[in-house]
């Protein structure tokens, strides 16, 4: 059993691992850099300790300092949250130095699931469509001879990375080698590691996603899966669960995968296993493993009931999980919204500032999670996340409405919020049908967007 | 702390070699640790005895004990009074030590005069040793963290009157 | 169709329905004292009007005000909440003379279900047990003689009332006499009405309730039962949907019971209908009907996902019913803690004071109904409600937990709070084996109840 | 307020009675109101005439048509500038009248001289009518609402220069 957990992240990750430390009886202690030490996650946690300046890299990001706080403070328990240093191994390896538990995978596992091309690999080797696309490619030479085969456009992909940095298109074979060199120059500097794979580019795609909870003991169970395809430069705005509208089949197949995968991998505690669901083909292709929590697995807690933080604090402390998959039964449909202090009338430029109000939402089936709180600053050193709306209802478009209705009652004045843009988004017929695919937000819905006068 | 020191204390080195901006530190010991977890202090260049426990000076407030989770929000150095002069803070959160090693008297007491640039403390951040240097010349007049102490990030740890 | 709302009522409940407004695409306006201007229901409301200074009797207490707030404003409703005037088939009737649309009952329906003993007679004529006891009571002599036959002790009920005011229990025939005149003045005191029924008194008597929506076109529905045992001086401290663990029948028996019920009063809105289960002889008896919105409204609406606010304002507006019977299905276990600004070791004294801090718990399954922030002022003018925590869980035991969990997570300085003492409830072993009666609280927990040091 | 002036013109009401306080007032109306709706201003004692529209002054902003839901939470008198002296305020959310029926000149004006416990406005809360009163005898500086117009609980209705 544990009984102090360092919370080695911020904003509204640490509040929410904080409510979970505390509902799993756990101490809570909360590392903050200089800027955030008053914060509300430092207002919640039963201690917070300063590890450094406001800049991540001498703080959020630096596994030392984050180690040496959870040492001082007698913490036998690390939570990473998401981002930071979240998905690099050498935390669990640090950890596992320290004597100090690490709630997530072993570095081991971390590696074998976050690295792309070993994923892929190992998708493949269980029999998992991991779509049509290339192992590692030696060179530019290589990527065109298996683009010319795979037939134009293809998309590059970093092996080691995500977010979008080191992924390119190539629409022909004269502009491979150049744009082979920027992507491979890109993922080095982004991740350290310039190895690049390729894929068919696909025209209409749903990015699918299962959430997975394995307790390191070979139970591994789903929590059903969730849409993730409203991004907007390859970070997700509109999170739901369940993925409504699939082509029969595919909602049991990634389902069936994911859990496969993950149990193959020696897996503790959540994980994300993405695909990518061709809805022109109806066939899904597996993408990635996020080793770690979501930003968007609120959505698949409102559907199942289970709490995924405090099952991944079980998990940690040798504990079964509380259910079993014959327990997880998704009932209704839930939606999160990110709403990010962001001017979308000026290019989305975050836009930091100090809350000057804060009203949130509340209601029958309408949950927030946040770190804002009136009279708190959003400094410019982090993400500009204010809080994930989410919202459960009946059905997807009861969820819809309400969800609406929520981001109508969200009250923020001292920074500009993406709130309105977001209402916009989900106002739009083709979001209401559900005939969207990943690059909808940038090239069908932005391009005609305007903000609305006086909102 | 406790499995950080049962590691440290486990493991079977002989010696740390640590690089800090340019200077380089070398730690070596000998023999098992005793009493209260040694801190695992360094030592600049060249193997030392093994670190005496009472040694490191004051001897109250054993590093190595898990310290009771308190609500306040430290942040600051609390309800200690910080006299005037200039303030030392500390550069990361650590471990506050006093001497270059458990054996070695202080690097400052109240009273003495320091040099600009000449390191009043050590603070620990997982092994990797950080002097704490005076950025004034002048005399201290407060030491405000005990040995082996957990500090954070911008605690003041000593001060500095500084010369006229 | 409506299109602007008075909201007649203050506190979360004017939070409460000014969302629900706006879910709906009404605007709302919110009628306020002189106190409450900075509330967060002025803020929330699309315009708050001042009608009046911050005693109740000169604001939300009168009905004059009340209606030309309305009609100054242009709106064309009116939602009472509940308490202050909710209940007074007086405002209905302004309501109607004013041309505004009340949202809730006609007058003749709401003193049909209002008056307690014209209730139990209805009740009586469709044959659902109304439990041993009397009709109205001519003077001490005629309930001498009847307590006489039902057996002692017995309790003696105002006609017109509710809240415990105008009710007594008698021991014995020799202090009917004098108990009859206290009660009998009390009642006519508080309500402007001192006529008494007699009720046999129950040793283990469970509250619950069953939630009522009407169309108003003949359609009525319930949204399942609710337990609400856990009450102080007859005031509901913990409430719970559904009511688990009622001997085989009763459930269903009073889910029947209240919507026949409703259904011959010619009612439109929402109600509740009250029963008393005896958990030894496990039979249920109709006590009688609330003719609004109840503070214990989100247990059902967790369960069911239904917005009962929401189905209020629709049936107002001539709309019919979003759900059916058939959609109604509850699912897992919902319970709402109210928080109030009193001092448990003080006898429960409400202490008013400025919200130095207010830091409200939120997570999966965790709702917070509330009209506070930080800053905000508990004026000593009203009740000392502070916020409804409100949880939902797979069942009633995770139920528990996550609000004690919950609970935790509430930070208040400025204000002493009931929820450490909520808390406590909570954990207690009859509580958690649901092995309480509505005198529990009272006779057996606080009692032995001490407050934690340093919570 | 059209509901409730619709009411009132749809009913066959003659006459009207209200109690304030001590007061008796007493509205008698005859014939069918045109043009804008007329507000049912009281009278005191005896029949009056039918009310004629356009005497109310000012004829602006007819007290009628339902006010556009505002942003700004009310409360005060909102952009208006108020001049120094002794506040009269509303006693009442309610319309604000400055004369005691539409046909009658209004009470005071700016300059009139106006003695403690006189009326200077009245404000209809639902058909009652509140007479607000001076406080101190002065002269009126300032009348900050129009007549008909919803006010607020609170509100600065008049400003009266007190005497020396």
């Amino acid at each position: 059993m544990l009984r102090r957990v360092l919370i080695a992240n911020r904003g509204e990750i640490a509040v929410r691992i904080a409510r979970a430390c505390h509902a799993e009886g756990l101490e809570a202690v909360l590392a903050v850099s200089d800027a955030d030490r008053g914060s509300l996650g430092a207002q919640l946690a039963d201690r917070a300790i300063c590890i450094g300046p406001a800049p991540a890299t001498e703080s959020y990001l630096d596994i030392d300092r984050l180690l040496a706080a959870a040492t001082v403070t007698g913490c036998d328990a690390l939570h990473p949250g998401y981002g930071f240093v979240s998905e690099r191994p050498e935390l669990p390896e640090a950890c596992a130095e320290a004597g100090v538990t690490f709630v997530g995978p072993s570095a081991a596992a971390m590696r074998r699931s976050g690295d792309k091309a070993t994923a892929r690999a190992a998708a493949r080797a269980l029999g998992i469509p991991i779509g049509d696309g290339s192992d590692l490619l030696a060179s530019a030479r290589e990527a065109r001879e298996v683009a010319d085969q795979l037939g134009y456009p293809v998309l590059l992909k970093a092996a080691a990375g995500g977010g979008g940095r080191g992924m390119r298109r190539v629409q022909g074979p004269g502009e491979m080698p150049a744009v082979f060199t920027a992507a491979a120059a890109e993922a080095q500097q982004a991740f350290g590691d310039g190895r690049l794979f390729m894929e068919r580019f696909v025209t209409s795609a749903r990015h699918v996603e299962v959430q997975v909870l394995a307790d390191g003991q070979g139970k591994v169970i789903h929590l059903g899966h969730r849409d993730c395809t409203l991004q907007r430069r390859y970070q997700k705005l509109v999170e739901e669960a369940p993925a409504d509208g699939l082509a029969p089949g595919i909602g049991d197949d990634v389902l069936d995968a994911a859990t496969r995968l993950i149990g193959s991998m020696d897996y503790q505690g959540a994980a994300t296993c993405e695909f990518l669901v061709d809805a022109e083909r109806a066939t899904s292709a597996f993408l990635e493993i996020n080793a770690r929590l979501q930003v968007e697995h609120p959505v698949s807690e409102m559907v199942t009931g289970v709490d995924v933080v405090r099952e991944q604090l079980r998990i940690a402390g040798g504990a079964p999980l509380s259910v079993t998959q014959a327990d997880v039964a998704p009932a209704g449909h839930a939606i999160e919204a990110r709403i990010n202090a962001e001017s979308p009338s000026r290019g989305f430029m975050p836009a930091p500032g100090t809350l000057e109000r804060w009203v949130q939402p509340s209601g029958p089936g309408v949950r927030v999670d946040t770190a804002c709180f009136p009279g708190w600053t959003i400094t410019p050193y982090y993400d500009s996340l204010l809080a994930k709306v989410i919202v459960h209802a009946r059905d997807r478009l009861e969820a819809l409405e309400r969800l609406r209705g929520a981001l109508g009652d969200l009250h923020v004045a001292g920074v500009p919020t993406t709130a309105g843009f977001v209402m916009d988004v989900l106002a739009h017929p083709d979001v209401r049908s559900g005939r969207v695919h990943t690059r909808w937000l940038e090239e069908t819905f932005v391009p005609s967007w305007s903000p609305r006068v006086a909102a | 702390m406790k499995a950080l020191l049962q590691a440290f204390d486990q493991s079977d080195w002989q010696e740390m070699t640590v690089m800090i901006g340019g200077d380089r530190l070398h730690v070596s010991r000998l023999g098992s640790s005793d009493g209260p977890p040694p801190p695992s202090a360094p030592q600049p260049a060249g193997a030392v005895p093994p670190p005496a426990p009472e040694a490191a000076p004051p001897p109250s407030a054993p590093a190595a004990s898990a310290p009771p989770v308190s609500a306040a929000s430290a942040g600051s150095n609390g309800a200690i009074e910080i006299p005037p002069g200039t303030q030392i803070t500390a550069p990361s959160v650590g471990l506050f030590w006093r001497a270059p090693s458990p054996g070695a008297p202080p690097f400052v007491e109240v009273g003495s005069p320091v040099a600009a640039g000449e390191t009043v403390a050590i603070v620990e951040v997982m092994k990797l040793m950080s002097h704490v240097t005076a950025p004034v010349s002048g005399t201290v007049s407060a030491v405000l963290a005990e040995n082996g102490q957990a500090v954070e990030f911008g605690q003041v740890l000593v001060v500095v009157d500084a010369e006229a």
